[in-house]
């Protein structure tokens, strides 16, 4: 077929016009073999803009778009489905990025517009190659994964089951409920924690559409949007599900109690069969196995006898569910960092250091101290509080975040306030970098605790927390507004510890192949338009997972996540990605090297009757399913024969290019 | 658009990015005005296993200076395991034109996030030093693509 | 051999070839066109015999041996109807009038048209783009009608859409004194109220009398069938004449593609009477 | 006659070199072949025969056509410049100089290939007479006198630490006068010597005595319908490094190279034996090896010969002898077809 | 070797195989060739002597689509190969009968000619269980060198007398092994980059470009090289300039990269001597070094170190940090 190329340069506005001249770019792409066209207008993304290059698609019968302009991330899908409703298949469209790459970047003006005409270069050389590519269709599973059963979890799964369609939490703990069950009080408005989750628990447990999979994890997933394949471990619980009534003798009977409790943060124990707080859903327990005297020695077997249900089983297996997926939404939150980098806050050597998670639970009438503020290094009541901010958060030397753990400045205004209120004996003392309150109501919050509380809010860091031989601890600190050093005796200090990413979502991750950065966050598919998705199709983010967040930004994160699935899920078909990899079988050696590499399983082979010039022979040869193959290309490259092409970035394309950019 | 010989030597270096991470990276330090030279052209790749040895040979084959890789962060890669394959590659293709006598500078592979606009800046500004300090490619091209 | 225009002194080879401009292009079926073919200068890039072969080049894409389809008679222009079946035939077809390609050429032998087949009576039997070398001897013979005896022509092609050279077919040729066209076409087709059928059966339907000299240009299979049925009429190998078609790349007879046994194609062929093929060894 | 001592060798190749091209025997990374003189390069006359023949010096294994440049649709062509200087090539054998002679009947008939005229025209062919031939060697089952090397400008013969220089023609003369000052006068006696003794063990070679009985120009069809062919071409490869080697091998390709000044194009030498010399878009008309491999053994002892007065396209060099990777030759054909005696076909 | 052929009579007479490739005795004592024989008279012209080096793996891919099954004979080396085959379904265990023989090295008739001996008319003692002298009648007299000296220098790093595969193994191997695999590797290695380029340019410079090294490489076994396709627009014949071989020779030696037995043809066969293995055995070193000992064709379930990955893989910056 001849080649027609028209050639549009946009100058969006002065973004790019004002570095590159443009209609230089236009007189020297207009002079490049196959282009009959090029034209250059001021924002070629807009309607007007749309229409230009519409129009000489029809007049000029163009074969191919060559679009210099933004990034190709931000209009590809405009101009290709531009092209598209004037009649040229919308894969003959390429874009050159002469915004980011060049005319941003570079100030130079001879020099920008240099740079944007090989890149146009670049774009007519692959366009020219470029051949029509249709997408495929594939089916969409109606039914929602969310993994995470924390309250970004629960909320999404509650909307994706309003809105119809089935939905499963996979939740790692004995228990949905997260992070947020273990709060005590929530700001700005301080009302209890537990009271507002608690019916948000009991609506996913009792929802029919939502299956909850507790103490269980993800294993393996495969596939891809709208046809998930996902292995779920659902771990032995030793207690039988169907039998146990909740009513918790086990858990009072069971002889060994020294396991820590996680949910309380370690800060007393708990028996080795256990419910990790009352209002746990499922109310059923687990053995910890590790902890367990029948599952250490063999001897025991106290829950089993106690258990009018018969519903303890030693012998129950970890079991392997299977379950399809149109959408799956990540919402595994978050944990506070460790604090080994930290030595010179003494967390690790005085029991009196807490975290303030730590210090939720102590406040909290289900804590370990019964909601009573009391040192837990010999239960007296302290006098002197101090709150030291930002440990690990916004962090440049390293040792920490580099980020603003965000919710930090409001819990300890939380907590303060609380402790002032409750106990207005004790001086609380918050030593802060910056005070962060952008929120609704949240910075009169903060003043109201230093204000009508009376908090000491000292600007400066605190550079040692030593513990006295008196059971006491002295902060070394500097206030920063009157310049001075300041050491302060207290017999409690809380850390407000940088919050990261659930460790696991590593993992989880490159299950899903969903991107990470590099604080382990999940990128989001676009920072601002974007936000709740991954740039893997089908992969939506939900809370904490995605960035640090407060509980009403969870919550309308975790709403907006359920609405972008939803979006999903009420489709029949998907559109898929044409530029999949093809065997030329001619030259294909059948030697599977290509299916070794392939991630989704998309290649496999047949016998097949070859003809050509001299050859009719059946050969094992490569077949390639593109519904599974995803386009990343790593066959192509294990190919020797060249026999494994990807359409859309074939190889004499790419070298087309490179051909363009070395003349 | 020949460089004479009284001008200081620009070298043609070519970028692979993949898609996913690199490229967006790339429009991360666009976006955030991180400059870097204009002799760096980006080719756009879906992942950083795209990228075939031919094509790194054929760009110093047409006057390349250096050719670097950019790609997802190993664990990252958005095909998951993508990367993987291509960190062995290239190990193995570098080090083989590094063993033919190619100086070693003038290839590179470099993991750049989306989120990492000032580090894809920062290593492109660091490859076209290195680059510029090695001078034009002499040992690896084709006498007939010269001049 | 002549002298070099762009390197004054230099005896031009042969393996360097002419610009040619296209000043016009025809398209004869959905992947035949007929390109028109002249020197920078507007002349005839050179003088051939009817048969003879042309190296047709697109710069940077490849270079394809091509018959050339006007006859010798016609003094303005040559003309290749080629096909589309490959890199360089699909870019040729890609260009537009005014493009300019090299040519090298006229290469090869020719119908023997001034030498045995004077004064005969000609059969020409042509499957599909095969009527290109044969084009030009029908009109070399037709412009010098007094040469010749009778003249029949037998001509089919997969459908009625797939006739080269249609128009020319029906305003001249059909109408040319003592010449009779036979048209077939593979299949039945709305619209075409010709005969139907394959070109071998048609032959034998028709049944020509063995006073003629047959030739023959088409698809082997095409080819190797009219011969047989040639053969049960009662042709002999003498007065049969065909092309064949190999790779090649010189024109001249040296790179070697093109040799079977002791004949080089591009140089001592295409065309070939019958019983010069069969000693060929089998390797066409 | 003159003579030169081998240690003023270097002396008489600077002195050439000093205004012609000078081509010879030269050793790099182990291997002699045939490559510019200059100061540096380290000249191997004792080997006897260079991997490669010397025809790369008519017949370039890459050679430039011409260019044609693209404006628009506007093309520019340009013819590359053919060889104007003269050169020299030393040290070449009675079989590698059979080996142009054969090059010629298909260069220099019409149409000449002005590119090979050219070299020709300026080429001076310095021969050397085998010192010691080889187990390989079959240049006498050819008619040449390895002893006397009598197709060249200049004969040489290497006898005991001395180079006897015995010009033939007129080039020759004009080469031996620009370096007269360098020789001094000889008598034949010695070479007369050597040649009776190279002749000696030309006779005794293992090859001299194959016999070509049954090939030639009209046994096409004898010889290619044989079943031996079945038997011999299996162990075949299919590369070409016998095509590569070979004196008289001159299959050729023509190819496009584009840069970004323009279309090469370009002639290299292409080779029988490759699965894809006769590929085209429509068909392949040799699709086996055994086609291809038959083809180059037709060509060299049937074809080639029915086209030029019975002469072979074989000089009997051997190099194929000794560097075929599957050890498979055109002796074992011959002999092969010996030992059928033509008569089963 | 009389084994051997009563071997082969064996399995054609009872039916087991219908044919038998093996090397055929050359019309000079040093050049036998490889074969397919099929009647007990064709096996009369069968051979096994030090000669025989050329590995027949590859030529069981043809053999493979043939009806029957074929007897081969593997030398230790040669079995790799064949496994390495069997992996990628290039070849039909099935249809192979393996016999592996005996090697006690190989012979490289170049390597005797190195040594000053012309005009040779005949080598003897190359038999498996002959002497560990060579005695060669030249034209110019008679001559002896030590097996060892005429050696293919692959069999001085040879991997070991094992077969990898067969089904019977008739004949005793011996260890050659004499010198470590990856001096001559190391030995470059230890060059500065510019004597490397110098020394590549220098090897690289010979080539001309006969494909013997890739048509002989039994893991080159594409039905379409790449050279000779246009899939990379890299169809090039021409040996130009100094790029081209370097192109071929890295893309090649890449492409057989994890799953090169460094069974030494390539360099065998080279018309002009490069050290082609030094290619290879750079790339099998490398893999060695950075993700651990691997030899291709040892184990046929084995995942080639190109297909394969760990997280904690080297950066491709080692090759700048190594220095």
């Amino acid at each position: 077929m001849q080649q027609r190329i028209g050639v549009f340069v946009c100058h969006c506005g002065s973004n790019i016009a004002a570095t590159v001249d443009v209609k230089k770019v236009v007189e020297m792409l207009a002079l490049e073999p196959g282009v009959v066209h090029a034209e250059d207008y001021q924002y070629m993304c807009s309607e007007v803009g749309q229409a230009k290059i519409a129009e000489a698609i029809k007049e000029k019968q163009l074969t191919g778009v060559v679009v210099c302009s933004c990034s190709p991330r931000m209009h590809e899908t405009t101009f290709r489905k531009c092209a598209e409703r004037a009649g040229l298949n919308p894969y003959m469209v390429e874009i050159a990025n002469i915004r980011e790459q060049v005319s941003w970047i570079h100030k130079d003006m001879e020099e920008a517009t240099q740079k944007a005409v090989i890149l146009g270069r670049a774009a007519i050389a692959k366009v020219s190659l470029n051949t029509p590519l249709k997408a495929g269709e594939s089916r969409v599973t109606k039914r929602a994964l969310v993994i995470g059963g924390g309250i970004a979890g629960i909320q999404t799964a509650l909307d994706i089951a309003d809105a119809g369609y089935e939905v499963d939490i996979v939740e790692k703990t004995p228990s949905i409920g997260g992070r947020m069950s273990q709060l005590d009080k929530t700001f700005p408005t301080l009302d209890c924690s537990a009271c507002i989750l608690t019916p948000k628990m009991v609506e996913a447990s009792a929802n029919e559409k939502i299956t909850l999979y507790t103490y269980s994890e993800v294993e393996k997933v495969s596939g891809f949007v709208g046809d998930f394949t996902v292995d779920i471990r659902k771990k032995a619980r030793s207690v039988d599900m169907s039998k146990c009534t909740g009513c918790g003798v086990c858990q009072e009977k069971c002889p060994n109690k020294k396991a820590p409790s996680e949910f309380n943060r370690g800060l007393n124990t708990r028996s080795a069969i256990y419910t990790p707080f009352a209002q746990a859903i499922p109310n059923v327990p687990v053995i910890d196995r590790e902890h367990c005297t029948k599952f250490l020695t063999g001897k025991c077997g106290v829950c089993s006898k106690v258990c009018q249900a018969g519903a303890i089983d030693y012998e129950q297996q970890d079991e392997i569910i299977t379950e399809k997926y149109g959408a799956i939404v990540v919402a595994t939150g978050f944990d506070i960092i460790k604090l080994d980098n930290y030595g010179e806050y003494a967390y690790d050597q005085s029991p009196d250091v807490i975290t303030s998670l730590e210090l939720e639970r102590i406040m909290n009438a289900a804590g370990p101290t019964k909601g009573h503020l009391e040192r837990m290094s010999d239960h007296k009541a302290p006098k002197n509080m101090v709150f030291i901010q930002c440990v690990g958060s916004r962090c440049s030397d390293g040792r920490g975040k580099s980020y603003c753990s965000k919710i930090c400045c409001m819990y300890t205004a939380k907590h303060a306030m609380l402790i002032r209120d409750k106990y207005p004996d004790v001086n609380v003392t918050v030593f802060y970098i910056d005070v962060r309150t952008p929120g609704k109501n949240f910075d009169e919050f903060y003043r109201r605790a230093v204000e009508d509380y009376h908090v000491n809010y000292i600007k400066g860091q605190v550079g040692k927390v030593t513990p006295e031989a008196d059971g006491s601890l002295t902060v070394h600190g500097v206030d920063l507004i009157d310049n001075k050093q300041i050491k302060m005796k207290a017999d409690m200090v809380v850390l407000a510890a940088a919050i990261e990413p659930n460790p696991d979502i590593r993992k989880i991750a490159t299950m899903l192949t969903a991107s990470i950065d590099t604080n382990n966050f999940l990128t989001e598919a676009h920072a601002k338009l974007r936000p709740v998705e991954s740039p893997t199709a089908g992969i939506f983010l939900s809370g904490v997972t995605q960035g640090p967040k407060d509980i009403p930004e969870t919550v309308s994160q975790a709403g907006a996540a359920a609405v972008k699935a939803i979006g999903l899920l009420a489709k029949d078909k998907l559109l898929t990605n044409p530029c999949t990899a093809q065997a030329d079988i001619m030259a294909c050696n059948g030697c599977s090297t290509c299916a070794n590499v392939c991630p989704y399983g998309a290649i496999s082979y047949e016998d097949k009757e070859v003809r050509g010039p001299g050859i009719r022979e059946v050969r094992r040869v490569a077949v390639v399913n593109s519904a599974l193959c995803q386009g990343c290309g790593a066959c192509t490259v294990a190919c020797p024969s060249g026999a494994m092409d990807l359409q859309g970035f074939s190889n004499r394309q790419i070298i087309a290019e490179v051909d363009a950019i070395c003349r | 658009m020949s460089i004479g010989a009284n001008e200081e030597f620009r070298p043609k270096i070519v970028a692979f990015c993949c898609n996913w991470c690199s490229y967006a990276g790339a429009d991360l330090a666009g976006s955030s005005r991180l400059a870097y030279p204009a002799d760096v052209k980006i080719i756009r790749v879906p992942c950083s296993c795209r990228v075939n040895p031919m094509f790194i040979l054929r760009a110093f084959e047409r006057g390349a200076d250096g050719v670097i890789l950019c790609g997802c962060h190993p664990g990252d890669c958005h095909y998951s395991t993508g990367n993987f394959y291509a960190r062995r590659r290239m190990t193995m293709l570098f080090s083989m034109l590094d063993y033919i006598g190619v100086e070693n500078g003038r290839t590179r592979v470099e993991w750049v996030s989306a989120a990492e606009g000032a580090k894809f800046s920062a290593t492109m500004n660091d490859f076209v030093a290195k680059v510029t300090s090695l001078g034009k490619n002499v040992r690896l091209g084709d006498l007939r693509c010269k001049n | 051999m002549s002298e070099c225009t762009c390197n004054p002194g230099y005896t031009k080879d042969t393996l360097v070839p002419q610009i040619g401009v296209i000043t016009d292009i025809r398209e004869e079926t959905p992947d035949v066109k007929t390109f028109r073919v002249n020197a920078l200068d507007g002349g005839k890039l050179f003088e051939h015999m009817p048969g003879q072969c042309a190296m047709v080049c697109v710069p940077g894409v490849s270079e394809g041996m091509f018959s050339i389809t006007s006859s010798p008679t016609n003094k303005e222009y040559q003309e290749f109807s080629i096909k589309r079946c490959g890199v360089l035939t699909e870019k040729l077809h890609s260009l537009e009038v005014g493009d300019q390609i090299t040519v090298r050429g006229p290469y090869g032998n020719n119908f023997p048209v001034e030498t045995e087949l004077k004064g005969k009576n000609l059969l020409f039997i042509a499957g599909g783009i095969g009527l290109a070398p044969l084009r030009s001897v029908i009109n070399y013979v037709l412009d010098n009608r007094e040469n010749y005896g009778t003249v029949d022509i037998l001509y089919g092609s997969r459908s009625a859409d797939d006739l080269v050279q249609l128009k020319e077919i029906q305003e001249v040729w059909m109408k040319a004194p003592n010449v009779n066209v036979y048209l077939t076409i593979d299949r039945e087709q709305e619209g075409w109220d010709g005969h139907v059928g394959f070109v071998p059966t048609y032959l034998k339907e028709i049944g020509f009398d063995t006073d003629k000299t047959a030739l023959v240009c088409g698809p082997p299979i095409m080819i190797k069938f009219v011969l047989q049925g040639l053969k049960e009429m009662g042709y002999t190998d003498e007065q049969i004449y065909t092309t064949l078609e190999l790779r090649m790349k010189c024109g001249i007879g040296k790179c070697g593609r093109c040799n079977i046994g002791t004949k080089f194609v591009c140089k001592d062929g295409p065309v070939f009477r019958y019983d010069q093929i069969e000693e060929l060894p089998d390797e066409y | 006659m003159y003579k030169i001592a081998k240690e003023n060798l270097s002396a008489l190749f600077q002195k050439i070199a000093g205004d012609k091209e000078l081509y010879l025997p030269v050793k790099n990374g182990g291997q002699t072949n045939y490559a510019a003189w200059d100061e540096t390069v380290e000249v191997d006359i004792d080997t006897l025969k260079t991997v490669k023949s010397a025809k790369d010096a008519f017949f370039p294994q890459f050679e430039t056509l011409y260019n044609v440049k693209r404006e628009g649709k506007k093309l520019d062509l340009q013819q590359e410049a053919l060889k104007d200087k003269d050169f020299v090539i030393f040290g070449m054998k009675a079989c590698d100089i059979q080996g142009v002679k054969v090059l010629d009947n298909v260069f220099l008939s019409e149409p000449v290939d002005t590119y090979y005229a050219a070299r020709r025209a300026h080429g001076i062919i310095v021969a050397m007479a085998c010192h010691e031939p080889e187990e390989s060697c079959f240049c006498k089952v050819f008619g040449l006198d390895a002893a006397d090397p009598s197709a060249a400008d200049v004969a040489t013969w290497m006898v005991d630490g001395e180079l006897y220089w015995k010009a033939l023609t007129e080039k020759g003369e004009a080469l031996t006068a620009s370096v007269k000052d360098l020789l001094t006068d000889a008598d034949e006696a010695k070479v007369e010597a050597e040649k009776a003794q190279i002749r000696a063990i030309v006779e005794k070679l293992p090859y001299s005595n194959l016999s070509l009985e049954g090939w030639g120009g009209d046994a096409t069809d004898v010889k290619f319908k044989s079943p031996v062919w079945e038997t011999l071409y299996k162990g075949c490869l299919a590369c070409g490094t016998c095509t590569f080697v070979c004196p008289t091998c001159q299959c050729y390709d023509i190819k496009d190279y584009t840069t970004k000044d323009g279309i090469q194009r370009y002639r290299c030498w292409d080779s029988c034996m490759y699965s894809d010399f006769t590929l085209m878009a429509g068909g392949n008309n040799r699709t086996s090896q055994l086609q291809r491999y038959r083809q180059r053994f037709m060509h060299k002892l049937v074809y080639y010969p029915a086209n030029n007065n019975g002469m072979y396209a074989c000089v009997g060099c051997g190099r194929c002898v000794e560097k075929c990777p599957s050890s498979l030759n055109i002796v074992k054909v011959i002999k092969a077809f010996e030992n059928e005696g033509g008569s089963k076909a | 070797m009389q084994e051997l052929i009563n071997k082969a009579k064996e399995l054609l007479a009872n039916g087991t195989v219908v044919r038998v490739l093996g090397w055929r005795a050359g019309d000079l004592s040093y050049n036998p060739e490889p074969a397919f024989f099929e009647t007990e008279e064709d096996l009369q012209k069968f051979v096994y002597d030090g000669f025989c080096g050329a590995n027949l793996s590859k030529y069981m891919i043809e053999a493979s689509k043939l009806d029957g099954k074929t007897l081969v004979f593997l030398k230790p080396c040669d079995t790799y190969s064949f496994n390495q085959l069997i992996k990628e379904h290039r070849v039909d265990r099935e249809k192979a009968y393996i016999v592996g023989v005996g090697c006690r090295g190989k012979l490289d008739i170049d390597k005797i000619k190195e040594q000053g001996i012309k005009g040779i008319e005949s080598v003897e003692g190359t038999e498996l269980d002959g002497p560990d002298t060579l005695t060669i009648k030249t034209l110019y007299g008679d001559k002896t060198c030590s097996y060892a000296s005429a050696m293919l220098g692959r069999c001085h790093v040879c991997k070991g007398k094992e077969h990898m595969i067969a089904d019977e193994i008739i004949g005793e191997s011996k260890d050659t092994k004499d010198a470590e695999r990856f001096d001559a590797v190391k030995a470059v290695e230890a060059m500065s980059p510019e004597e490397r380029f110098n020394f590549f340019q220098k090897e690289l410079r010979k080539c001309i470009r006969c494909n013997a090294c890739r048509n002989v490489c039994p893991a080159c076994s594409c039905r379409k090289c790449v050279f000779d396709s246009n899939k990379f627009d890299s169809a090039q014949k021409a040996n130009v300039d100094s790029f081209e071989e370097k192109m071929f020779h890295v893309i090649r030696a890449f492409h057989v990269a994890g799953r090169c037995t460094d069974c030494g043809e390539c360099s065998r066969v080279c018309p002009q001597g490069i050290q082609l293995h030094l290619f290879n055995r750079k790339f099998i070193k490398d893999i060695n070094e950075y993700y651990g000992e691997f030899q291709a064709g040892a184990d046929i379930e084995a995942r080639g170190p190109l297909t394969n990955y760990t997280f904690d893989d080297v950066e491709p910056s080692i090759v700048k940090e190594r220095g």
